[in-house]
């Protein structure tokens, strides 16, 4: 079983709509480990290291983000995370914004696959269809 | 120096603080202008339903220019909203993203964050405006922001330290919150005495998603119980729109009965008790157009339980902070059909509200035949111990065992009650209405029943 | 050939219209998509309040254009509302101002001139989007417009002698509007034993201003007995907001009731009955939000009052006649309005309810009671008379002597009853409920109630 | 007292603004000479010369003023009307419309006070004003 941890990022603690990307994950045939909401994105680099996943989904609701996730390059480049999936999802911008001006942005901090406003099955459908072709 | 003074000492020396002067302070609430409390506005609008929308922006001159435009459509009660990490005590995060809010014209906070703003900035706004505030947060360690807010001249203090925790927070030790907003409560106690009372206001909608009313209504009134003790003479009880007519019609009718009940028998029968009604707090639909008629519906709706205040929603709710023209049209819309809906009918439904009566009496005496010794610590030991929990909780403490979907009327039904001290009866009303559709499961129901405004 | 035919033969054959072939069209009728009637979808759509727009342009594409945004926001009935040169039978200036109008793609009449149109080309429309249509016109003299809808797939045909007449027209004969009518009836009759029945419906909003509920029920109830008495057998009474939320359940509630009471009474219990809620017809605020709310705010009432179909307004109705995408927005709007409500209380008020019962049973006593041989005399009589009258008429045989003002719970109230053949007691009881604000005139109070959304 | 024609032209039977139009004039110490709805130019024109009026005050709110109105230059010069002001006000287009086109166009038309889903009382300060200065 492939193995995901997710969980929502910062101090950020809309939990609806990560009790239901757990179950869809599950559902999909995931091994999930959820972090839950309010976690750093150290924490969550722990987590993906320390059970050796393959993906880490992220959520955000609240519009922070940017703020929370700007570093993750330098994560990357500090631990031996090849191979592993990053995609984040959710609403990632305080106010109304454009998806062309998100999703290049999230994508130039080392995410693989992000989803602005967009629809979990939809995106869960994408995450898969990425991982048939590169993993 | 009593206590509380040295306490609050401490509370106010803080890297992120200017000077707090006390004194001065005091003074200043001694002479503020009724027109800043909104428990002067509740006396002498006898009737009306105050609108308030919600709102913060990280600069105090985009905060400045929402206001205006508020009072531009109307306004009764305006909001300050105040950003995630001061919710959770995160100053130096606050700092550094206000810094680059103001730097780059752009808002990297979803809020105020009032503590780094400082009473002395943030008072001028209020006195200009001379409108009652409302302080919207969500934060379980509120010391330091309540001193800021009422030094600001902010009068109205959102909240609770079950209200703000178990929707609002992952950790934070439930029996701190619990202290920390006794604190809260006192300090309004005390500058209740200057002026105006303060008002305290509970926050009914918690997670917003499936709560079901007897758990709202217990909530509401152990924080109502809580504030009262400590000498607050001035609070607002409240919940949102639960889906069905209905519904909300019976969770009012109870929730004022029970709430002046409760504050009676326990001795403060002189304080004065308000009904809040929140619109829709769940998931918006993505047609701001459809957003609208929630919106519209949802006022229709506080007007038929009669509302002392009602909060708002705007077209933006499923996509971002909204802007603050967006924001004002709500309130004007709002206040529009407030005005026009003439002949609203009074509704009650005697068996929906008796067996309502019922559960939260169950509950609450549950709670109070806990052999702690204080109201807080059997209200800790009850959550603990599940007798109270609520659904879509993120906080450890909370039990998740109850689950709750919608009948066919749309009404949130239990379907599991977990730990809830529920009688039979009490318990079998509920569940005996759902109906789970052929071929589904219960967690294709919630997911359902979760997006009933889409 | 029978009387009837013989007319019918003569009514076709005018200047403006091509050669009628009846048989092409009773075979067309015959067999005609069971989706085109309105009866049909009353029968399948149980519980379901049916959404109708009004609208029409002077063009063919216009129209047809209107009719794919409103089928993209979930339509159930279309409307073909008609210039009002056609409904004043003036062909020659619709013809004139329809040329203008495809010369210069600018509208230059208020709908679709039907009759110039023809139903050959109307047809096509009805039959591509298969749908239920809705005749909107307002015309006295409509025996060759409503040839002309019912040959173009038109199944719905709206109006009658008294509520297209009294609002509609200044000095049009009201014998002749009760025969032209009876043509009407007999056609829908003859109609409606090939296929589906043919609806036929009464306009309640009247002249949208200040209307007393005793007044309109009235009108209904006649309305609905003359042409059941024709051989119609599905019937949609209606009523437009009043302005207070009570005073519309009241209405809708003893409308409901006394309809059916009478068509059994009269030996019609086999015919279908329907209630019909206009949005509300009077003065629009100049603010396209506001007007949105309203729009919101009478979906609520519509699905309070249960009606089985809902006419709704735009937000441009202050402005003009509404752009298709605005007219299609409130279509949207509406439908999601209604599917999100749940729970909606069934109220009632006995008090209201038996006054209003009273009243119309009192005025349809006068009526019947009357010494003339048939329905339709009596009814022409009782208004020569003024025991029937509507405020705000245009129509020269209108007593203009009923004065209304609403209450101040905004229920419309008779101040002066005029020849109303209302008992001392039912009036009473209307009248006591009037307080006129020192220092204003009646007509203060008119002007003001009037104006109550604006 | 000056005296005015009224009424709403064409095939328009909205009345209620026709009530009250006549009821403030009649405030405003005029004599007013009120045909209703549904009145055609003609007959607006035989009204103003049978009684004498000094105003001739046209309502259209169906939106089809245009159609009616366009020849009053016509009959204007057929008869003798030097004096008269001729004001027309309401909703007098179809549909939405800007009255910086409208006003204009029923200027040229022969109307010498215009208003465009204006207030009503701000129509007849103006046509006071204007009667004062003009004669
Ligand atoms: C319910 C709710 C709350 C509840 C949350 C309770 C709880 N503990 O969960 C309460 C009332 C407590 C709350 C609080 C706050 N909230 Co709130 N909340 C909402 C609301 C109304 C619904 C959220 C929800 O549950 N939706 C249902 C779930 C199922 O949908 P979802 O969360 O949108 O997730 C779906 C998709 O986004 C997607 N998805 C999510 N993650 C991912 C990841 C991937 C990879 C993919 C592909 C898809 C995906 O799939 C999900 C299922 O369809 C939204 C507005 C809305 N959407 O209508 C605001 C909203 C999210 N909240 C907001 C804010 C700002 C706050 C507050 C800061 C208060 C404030 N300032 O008003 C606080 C948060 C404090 C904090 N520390 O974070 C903002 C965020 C602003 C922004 N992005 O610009 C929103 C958008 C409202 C608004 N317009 O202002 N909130
Ligand atoms: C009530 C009403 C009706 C009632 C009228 C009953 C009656 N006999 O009077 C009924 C339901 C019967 C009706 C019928 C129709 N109506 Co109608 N009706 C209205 C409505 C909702 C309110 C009108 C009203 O009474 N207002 C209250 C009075 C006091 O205000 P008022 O009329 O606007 O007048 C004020 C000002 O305009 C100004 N004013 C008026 N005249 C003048 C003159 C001068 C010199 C000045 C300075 C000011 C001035 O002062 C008044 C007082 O403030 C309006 C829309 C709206 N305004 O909200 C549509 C409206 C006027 N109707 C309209 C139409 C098209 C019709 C119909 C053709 C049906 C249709 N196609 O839908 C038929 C008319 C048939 C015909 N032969 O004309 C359109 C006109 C379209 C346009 N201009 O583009 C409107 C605007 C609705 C819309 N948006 O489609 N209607």
């Amino acid at each position: 079983m492939m193995k995901v941890v997710t969980g929502v990022v910062g101090n950020d603690i809309h939990v609806v709509a990560n009790r239901l990307i757990d179950i869809s994950l599950q559902e999909r045939g995931f091994e999930v480990f959820n972090l839950g909401v309010n976690t750093y994105l150290e924490e969550f680099i722990d987590a993906v290291i320390e059970t050796d996943a393959k993906v880490l989904l992220i959520s955000s609701l609240n519009g922070e983000a940017e703020g929370w996730c700007r570093d993750l390059s330098l994560l990357k480049s500090q631990y031996e995370l090849e191979g592993v999936v990053f995609m984040i999802g959710g609403n990632l911008s305080v106010g109304e914004d454009n998806p062309d001006v998100i999703i290049p942005k999230f994508k130039r901090y080392g995410f693989d696959l992000v989803f602005h406003q967009s629809d979990l099955g939809i995106g869960l459908d994408t995450l898969e269809a990425y991982l048939k072709e590169h993993v | 120096m009593s206590l509380l003074q040295r306490d609050r000492d401490i509370i106010v020396s803080n890297e992120y603080v200017d000077h707090f002067d006390f004194d001065e302070v005091e003074s200043f609430i001694r002479g503020a202008s009724k027109n800043l409390f909104i428990s002067h506005a509740f006396k002498n609008n006898k009737g009306k339903t105050l609108v308030q929308p919600r709102g913060g922006f990280p600069t105090y001159d985009k905060v400045f220019a929402l206001y205006k435009e508020f009072k531009a459509a109307n306004v009764d009660v305006l909001p300050l909203t105040i950003d995630s990490n001061t919710r959770l005590n995160d100053y130096a995060m606050a700092k550094k993203m206000l810094a680059l809010s103001e730097e780059n014209d752009v808002n990297m906070l979803n809020g105020y964050p009032l503590v780094n703003q400082g009473y002395r900035t943030t008072r001028k706004m209020m006195v200009h405006y001379d409108t009652p505030v409302s302080l919207r947060h969500g934060t379980p360690d509120a010391r330091l922001l309540i001193e800021m807010a009422l030094a600001s001249g902010i009068f109205e203090i959102e909240g609770g330290p079950l209200t703000y925790l178990l929707p609002y927070s992952k950790n934070f030790p439930l029996d701190k919150a619990f202290l920390y907003w006794k604190y809260v409560e006192r300090v309004c106690a005390l500058y209740s005495t200057l002026n105006e009372p303060i008002n305290r206001e509970s926050f009914g909608p918690l997670s917003a998603t499936l709560q079901p009313p007897a758990i709202v209504i217990v909530i509401q009134i152990i924080e109502m119980l809580l504030s009262l003790e400590e000498g607050v003479k001035s609070f607002s009880v409240s919940f949102s729109q639960t889906g069905s007519v209905m519904q909300d019609i019976v969770t009012a009718n109870v929730l004022k009965k029970l709430s002046r009940h409760y504050a009676k028998q326990f001795g403060y029968g002189d304080a004065q008790i308000h009904l809040v009604y929140h619109q829709w707090m769940g998931a918006f639909p993505r047609n701001k157009n459809r957003s609208d008629s929630l919106i519209t519906t949802a006022t229709v709706i506080a007007a038929m339980v009669e509302a002392d205040k009602i909060i708002t929603k705007t077209r933006d709710e499923a996509f971002g902070i909204p802007t603050k023209e967006a924001n004002a049209q709500a309130v004007d819309c709002v206040q529009y059909t407030l005005a026009m809906l003439r002949g609203v009918p009074k509704i009650s439904d005697e068996a929906e509200e008796e067996n309502l009566t019922l559960q939260v009496n169950e509950i609450l005496e549950a709670l109070f035949n806990d052999s702690a010794d204080t109201l807080w610590r059997k209200a800790f030991n009850a959550i603990k111990a599940g007798y109270i929990e609520i659904p879509f909780s993120p906080h450890i403490i909370n039990a998740n065992e109850v689950i709750t979907v919608r009948d066919d009327e749309g009404s949130i039904r239990i379907y599991n009650k977990g730990k809830l001290p529920l009688s039979e009866r009490s318990f079998a009303f509920d569940r005996d209405k759902i109906r789970i559709p052929e071929g589904h499961s219960v967690v294709d129901k919630i997911i359902h029943d979760i997006g009933v405004m889409l």
